[in-house]
């Protein structure tokens, strides 16, 4: 009986640290959603795909895929850029040209902008799942390091949750506490009054998908490293659990996707571990679901807007 | 003007309080409208007329007060009898907590009793109680305290439930139940998060959403239509179509009937269109019935709202400055129509900036500000009122 | 007045729709074989889908990315009482529908409160939710197996054998739905739905029981989506979760956005352009590329939203 | 040569003709007001000059030089800011983050602190109480913040677009003491309002619009006495 109690626990503790590496990743694209939902009330279906690209042209850059080999580190910079860069993009492309329609269309089209981007990359890369080569990324990503009888934190699990805390961190300071972050905090509650104060409103945007994208960017790569495969779907599948978490924590706010990601990556894996592995994407979507019901702004959300 | 005063009382609000957060929009307005009456609301922006109105055809909920309207209790209040079922209820809501507990104690049931709890108490119970916090969260402290007593034994002996079912994962309780995927996890979710959510996060949106007042569309039915200061028609319909519309609740045609074209269903057809057009002459659009209701210019287009209101055959029509952005003749019309109107015998409640639409038209003005009723009394004693000149007319 | 009023009123519609379908199932004798029927009678299948769609976005302003679920429902309800019972078509199409209707019905019922973007999400979610249940409960579904071997459709005891056959079979059906969807648009049902779609509080204001009214809209358009799942099983004979995938929805949402929302000619316009349009593709792109298809899609919804956001049938008159 | 001179603007709102060929200068040092009843388009009037709605014809000049085709941050730059209907302070944001708002197209720090101190001092209330978010003030005082927030952003010109808006009558006379105040320090001021009394006699000049157009413009005192204003928009 005590036996399988302690191993019921090592169990639970090694679920707990999965558990909080997929949260910490679903934090990190969640805040994308966050961040652009906040500023200018689109769900960017497309984000997903935003961090397949990530995970894509990191992987790309490092086999020398398309003609030049990096280093690790630097491919991983360069990935993100292009990310930024690819997020920006696609808001001059696709959304900005909607800012006045009516939101229905701005979804539409952030849906087409999902297909498109993912098919695309179907088209560049093939559909196979592709891995990293072992040589090309540090070794140590893989030892562990920590351990407690049989439950193993790696490496590559404490960058993570570095990664996203530092991340998070950083963004919090920028919304907060400069002049980008107050000018983004302002659209966010009254469009036309900060084009009265000055705000260059689309250059904001920009900057915010820049942001948005980029944590998508790292969050693909990351992913990525920790599963060892890339693939064109893959964004499809995170993007909507990280959406889910964005909404759960109340769409809009960064804390809350924050939080959002934590709870539905500790529901996905113990659900997955606990209850039935073959529906652990399915908690994703119950989750969402049920939270959306119950409480339509999430748990940080703001109010509805008034009806009458 | 006191000759109407003879009709019976269509109209009552009673000390109606609407809060928004902190704000409080409506301070304890009391109101009558007699049948037959105008009756006049005025007051500087923001004084909360338009939330009252809101108020009363429930497009907005009032968070105390009383309205009555043409026999009927628009906002029901929690009622002795209620409270009694509320406490009752949760009395059995701690019943059930205890129920959990041996679970909690490890106690190693008959696996029947284990399958029939699973199901029961996962599936069932879930809704049972979020069905139950429905009363209750529209009640008192002391039972908010409860239920978030439940909530934590809730937790506990769920969590320790999923641990269990780990445990005795040879044990196969969900067998009975076909669709236990969908339901156990969904079913546990609800269980935990539900009171959860439901209590620690701002509950006045769970009254509203739980709420037992009754919805516009039937406050309609009794006889109340309105218009809106910012217009709003179906602007990609017809003007017909709108008016139509207003007919909407007037008529009984159901899907069947639609589909197989049952003379009932055909007739009301008929009828609406007919009636509609009807009231398009009334309001003098009758010219325009196939254009768009969007490309009407905009005095057209009040008097189209005002079209589709009287469509909805009220007894009392709600006006929320209708005259807003009429020009002197635009309004000189407005008056005579909404004369028109009342000399068809329907009660008008109307808010109107334009003292002079005001003066000329109202039996009695009420004047809000700052959500308090300031005065009310015939449009003589409201221009001397000292308190109304000070807040609104001016010296 | 619609343009779909118009044209469905005028007696110079029907004369060559009729002629068309006439003389359609006997072409392929001739010139192109079983293909083309069979591209004809997809076709024919999404034409159902598309106004089955059209009803909640359209009518009723409510995104729903889920349709495909309800495809999914209906092809596997007929496709294993097929299996397990051997009933009727006839039998099968309407317990579908009332099986897709009452799914419908389950599903919008808690979202009514909910706005655009949520609800948009959550049908979404839902539908994954259909689909993931179907792969996994073996006992049921044979999850990734698929269903093989489903009777073909059947006309008082005849298996119907032929193309042509089947083709003429879901044309009924859809000229049935049409004459349904049609009926009720222009009905105070049809109006309660735009009432809705234009403003909720306007509707509500002049009586309409707004939740009511969208639970009618789900109801029916989850009917109509199970209703062409369950000819789809009979006449393919295979069903797979595969065949359900989120892309599903997508292309279908294409259909309508292309022809124009809430556009009956639209959504029939649309299925007919961009069906044919995939098949051909399928064909002609080589096997690597033919998966990547749904790129043009995807970049033809952002098109038309840029450009026509209205489809090529607006609804309204410009 | 005025300092503003809108030449015959037109402006379509879908289907509206929502301005109907608008003219009106105001020179430099002026309080000029716009009256006229809900609706006549005198906040579309405002929302053209600061580029939020783009005129479909005519011509906005500022300095002698056309306003149209700029952005809205250009025209803030240029020293044109308007506070607008109900005015929409960001209620999220704290007073301080409010009034650092009204000062992003500004980049030298000193000088925005030493603006900052002296929106404090014309308004104490907004001093005591710089921490705190914008939307847990009073209507008065958020109309003060709106105010203050504009003129952080050092403006030639001041649009104000019904200051008095749904105000207690004694926050009116303290927010109209405040404009006088402002045209005092030498900022020309286009006042919008529907209490057509109070700005007339705060006023130099009148403009009286009606259904997208001004059907009459005169020196204020002259309007305060003429017949039909009287009549239409003083209530006697």
């Amino acid at each position: 009986m005590l036996t399988a109690i302690l191993e019921h626990s090592s169990l639970f503790l090694q679920q707990l640290v999965n558990g909080i590496t997929l949260g910490s990743i679903y934090a990190l694209i969640a805040v994308g959603y966050t961040m652009v939902y906040g500023v200018i009330q689109l769900i960017n279906f497309a984000h997903g795909e935003i961090y397949m690209l990530g995970a894509f042209i990191s992987f790309s850059l490092l086999t020398g895929l398309f003609g030049v080999g990096l280093p690790f580190w630097l491919a991983v910079l360069v990935a993100v850029l292009v990310c930024a860069l690819a997020g920006v993009l696609l808001d001059i492309v696709a959304y900005r040209p909607l800012r006045r329609a009516p939101r229905l269309a701005a979804l539409i089209t952030a849906i087409g902008m999902s297909i498109f981007l993912q098919n695309l990359a179907l088209l560049i890369w093939g559909a196979q799942i592709k891995s990293f080569p072992r040589n090309l990324i540090p070794a140590f990503f893989n030892e562990p390091a920590l351990q407690f009888g049989d439950v193993v934190v790696s490496w590559l699990q404490v960058i993570i949750l570095l990664t996203a805390i530092f991340l998070m961190l950083a963004l919090q300071l920028i919304v907060h506490y400069t002049r980008l972050g107050r000018a983004m905090r302002a659209i966010a509650q009254d469009k036309t009054a900060a084009s009265l104060m000055g705000v260059n409103v689309d250059r904001v945007v920009s900057y915010t998908f820049a942001l948005g994208s980029g944590l998508g960017g790292v969050a693909g790569i990351l992913v990525a490293l920790y599963y060892n495969a890339v693939y064109p779907t893959m964004g499809y599948f995170a993007g909507i659990k990280a959406f889910a978490a964005a909404v759960l924590g109340g769409i809009g706010s960064i804390p809350g996707a924050i939080l959002g990601g934590g709870i539905l990556g500790l529901a996905e894996v113990f659900g997955g571990g606990y209850i039935s592995s073959s529906y652990s994407d399915g908690i994703a979507y119950a989750v969402m679901i049920l939270v959306i019901l119950v409480k339509p702004n999430g748990l940080f959300g703001r109010q509805l807007r008034d009806k009458a | 003007m006191d000759k109407r005063k003879t009709g019976e009382i269509l109209l009552q609000a009673h000390k109606l309080v609407k809060k928004f957060g902190g704000l409080t929009a409506v301070k304890e307005v009391s109101l009558e409208v007699r049948a037959g009456e105008i009756i006049g609301l005025i007051g500087p922006n923001g004084a909360g007329k338009t939330t009252f109105f809101n108020c009363l055809n429930a497009i907005a909920v009032p968070t105390s007060g009383e309205i009555t309207f043409a026999g009927h209790s628009l906002v029901s209040q929690v009622s002795g009898a209620s409270s009694r079922l509320i406490f009752r209820s949760a009395l059995l809501f701690a019943l059930l907590s205890l129920f959990w507990l041996p679970l909690v104690l490890g106690v190693v049931w008959p696996e029947t009793f284990f399958r029939l709890e699973a199901v029961l108490s996962l599936s069932s119970l879930a809704l049972f109680r979020i069905y139950l916090l429905r009363p209750l969260t529209r009640f008192r402290p002391w039972s908010r305290l409860l239920l978030i007593i439940f909530v934590l034994v809730d937790g506990i002996c769920a969590v320790s439930w999923l641990w269990r079912s780990a445990e005795f994962a040879e044990v196969s309780f969900f067998g009975l139940f076909p669709f236990y995927p969908m339901l156990v996890p969904g079913a546990l979710l609800l269980l935990i998060a539900a009171p959860i959510l439901l209590l620690l996060f701002n509950l006045s949106q769970v009254k509203e959403a739980f709420g037992q007042h009754l919805r516009a569309d039937a406050i309609t039915v009794f006889g109340m239509g309105r218009t809106f200061q910012n217009i709003r028609l179906f602007s990609s319909l017809s003007v017909l179509d709108n008016v139509k519309l207003g007919r909407h609740c007037r008529t009984r045609a159901n899907f069947f009937g639609i589909v197989f074209g049952l003379p009932q269903a055909r007739k009301e057809e008929l009828d609406s269109a007919e009636k509609a057009t009807e009231c398009l002459n009334f309001v003098g659009l009758g010219q325009q019935l196939e254009s768009l209701a969007s490309s009407l210019p905009y005095g057209a287009q009040r008097r189209l709202e005002i079209a589709r209101a009287l469509a909805t055959e009220p007894k009392l029509l709600l006006l929320d400055e209708p005259a807003a952005g009429m020009n002197p003749t635009e309004s000189a019309e407005l008056i005579t129509l909404v004369r028109r109107i009342s000399a068809a015998g329907i009660a008008i409640l109307i808010i109107e900036h334009d003292m002079k639409v005001m003066m000329n038209l109202a039996d009695r003005i009420y004047v809000l500000d700052h959500g308090e009723l300031i005065a009310s009394g015939t449009p003589a004693e409201i221009r001397s009122n000292a308190k109304v000149i000070e807040a609104y007319l001016g010296a | 007045m619609h343009l779909d009023d118009r044209l469905f009123s005028e007696k110079k519609f029907y004369l060559p729709l009729l002629a068309a379908v006439l003389i359609l199932p006997w072409l392929p004798m001739g010139i192109a074989g079983p293909y083309v029927l069979r591209v004809a009678t997809l076709t024919l299948v999404y034409m159902v889908l598309a106004l089955g769609l059209n009803v909640v976005p359209g009518f009723t302003g409510l995104l729903d990315l889920g349709y495909v679920g309800f495809f999914g429902l209906g092809a596997y309800t007929a496709g294993l009482l097929t299996v397990h019972y051997q009933w009727s078509i006839w039998l099968v199409l309407p317990l579908a529908a009332l099986n897709g209707a009452l799914w419908g019905v389950l599903r919008g019922a808690p979202t009514l409160r909910l706005s655009d973007d949520y609800f948009a999400i959550v049908t979404f979610g839902f539908s994954e939710l259909i689909i993931l249940v179907i792969r996994n409960e073996l006992w049921l579904t044979k999850g990734p197996m698929g269903v093989p071997g489903i009777a073909r459709p059947d006309f008082f005891g005849h298996v119907l054998n032929q193309p042509w056959q089947n083709f003429y079979l879901i044309l009924f059906l859809l000229l049935v739905v049409l004459w349904v969807v049609l009926r009720i648009r222009s009905s105070r049902l049809g109006r309660a739905w735009f009432a809705v779609r234009e403003d909720e509080i306007a509707a509500e204001c002049v009586g309409v029981n707004v939740a009511n009214y969208k639970i009618i809209a789900f109801a029916l358009s989850a009917a109509i989506g199970a209703l062409a799942g369950a000819f789809y099983a009979r006449w393919f004979r295979f069903i797979h979760p595969d065949m359900f995938k989120f892309w599903e929805s997508i292309l279908i949402l294409c259909l309508i956005v292309l022809g124009g929302m809430g556009s009956v000619t639209g959504a029939l316009l649309g299925a007919l352009i961009l069906i044919p349009l995939t098949e051909v593709l399928r064909i002609v792109l080589p096997a690597e590329l033919s998966n990547a298809r749904y790129l043009l899609f995807g970049l033809l919804i952002v098109c038309m939203m840029r450009w026509r956001p209205a489809g090529l049938l607006p609804v309204q008159k410009e | 040569m005025p300092l503003l001179k809108l030449k015959d603007v037109h402006y379509y709102y879908g289907n509206i003709h929502a301005l109907k060929g608008v003219d009106l200068e105001i020179y430099a040092g002026e309080i000029r007001t716009l009256i006229g009843a809900n609706g006549a388009g005198k906040s579309t009037t405002l929302m053209a000059i600061s580029a939020i709605f783009k005129p479909q014809r005519g011509d906005i000049l500022y300095h002698g030089t056309s306003l149209l085709g700029r952005a809205p941050d250009a025209i803030v730059k240029a020293g044109l800011c308007q506070v607008p209907e109900g005015r929409r302070i960001f209620p999220g944001l704290t007073i301080q983050e409010n009034l650092e708002m009204g000062a992003y197209c500004r980049r030298v720090k000193a000088a925005i602190a030493a603006d900052l101190e002296m929106v404090y001092d014309l308004f104490p209330v907004l001093g005591e109480r710089r921490r705190q978010a914008g939307g847990t003030l009073s209507g008065g005082e958020q109309q003060m913040l709106a105010i203050g927030r504009a003129l952080m952003s050092q403006p030639q010109l001041l649009l104000l677009d019904e200051p008095s808006l749904g105000l207690a009558p004694l926050m009116v006379e303290k927010i109209f003491s405040i404009i006088e105040r402002i045209a005092g320090e030498g900022i020309t001021i286009l006042l919008v309002e529907q209490n057509a009394h109070a700005a007339l006699t705060l006023a130099d000049y009148g403009y009286v619009m009606e259904t997208g157009k001004i059907i009459l413009e005169a020196p204020a005192n002259e309007l305060l006495s003429d017949e039909r204003v009287k009549e239409a928009y003083l209530g006697e």
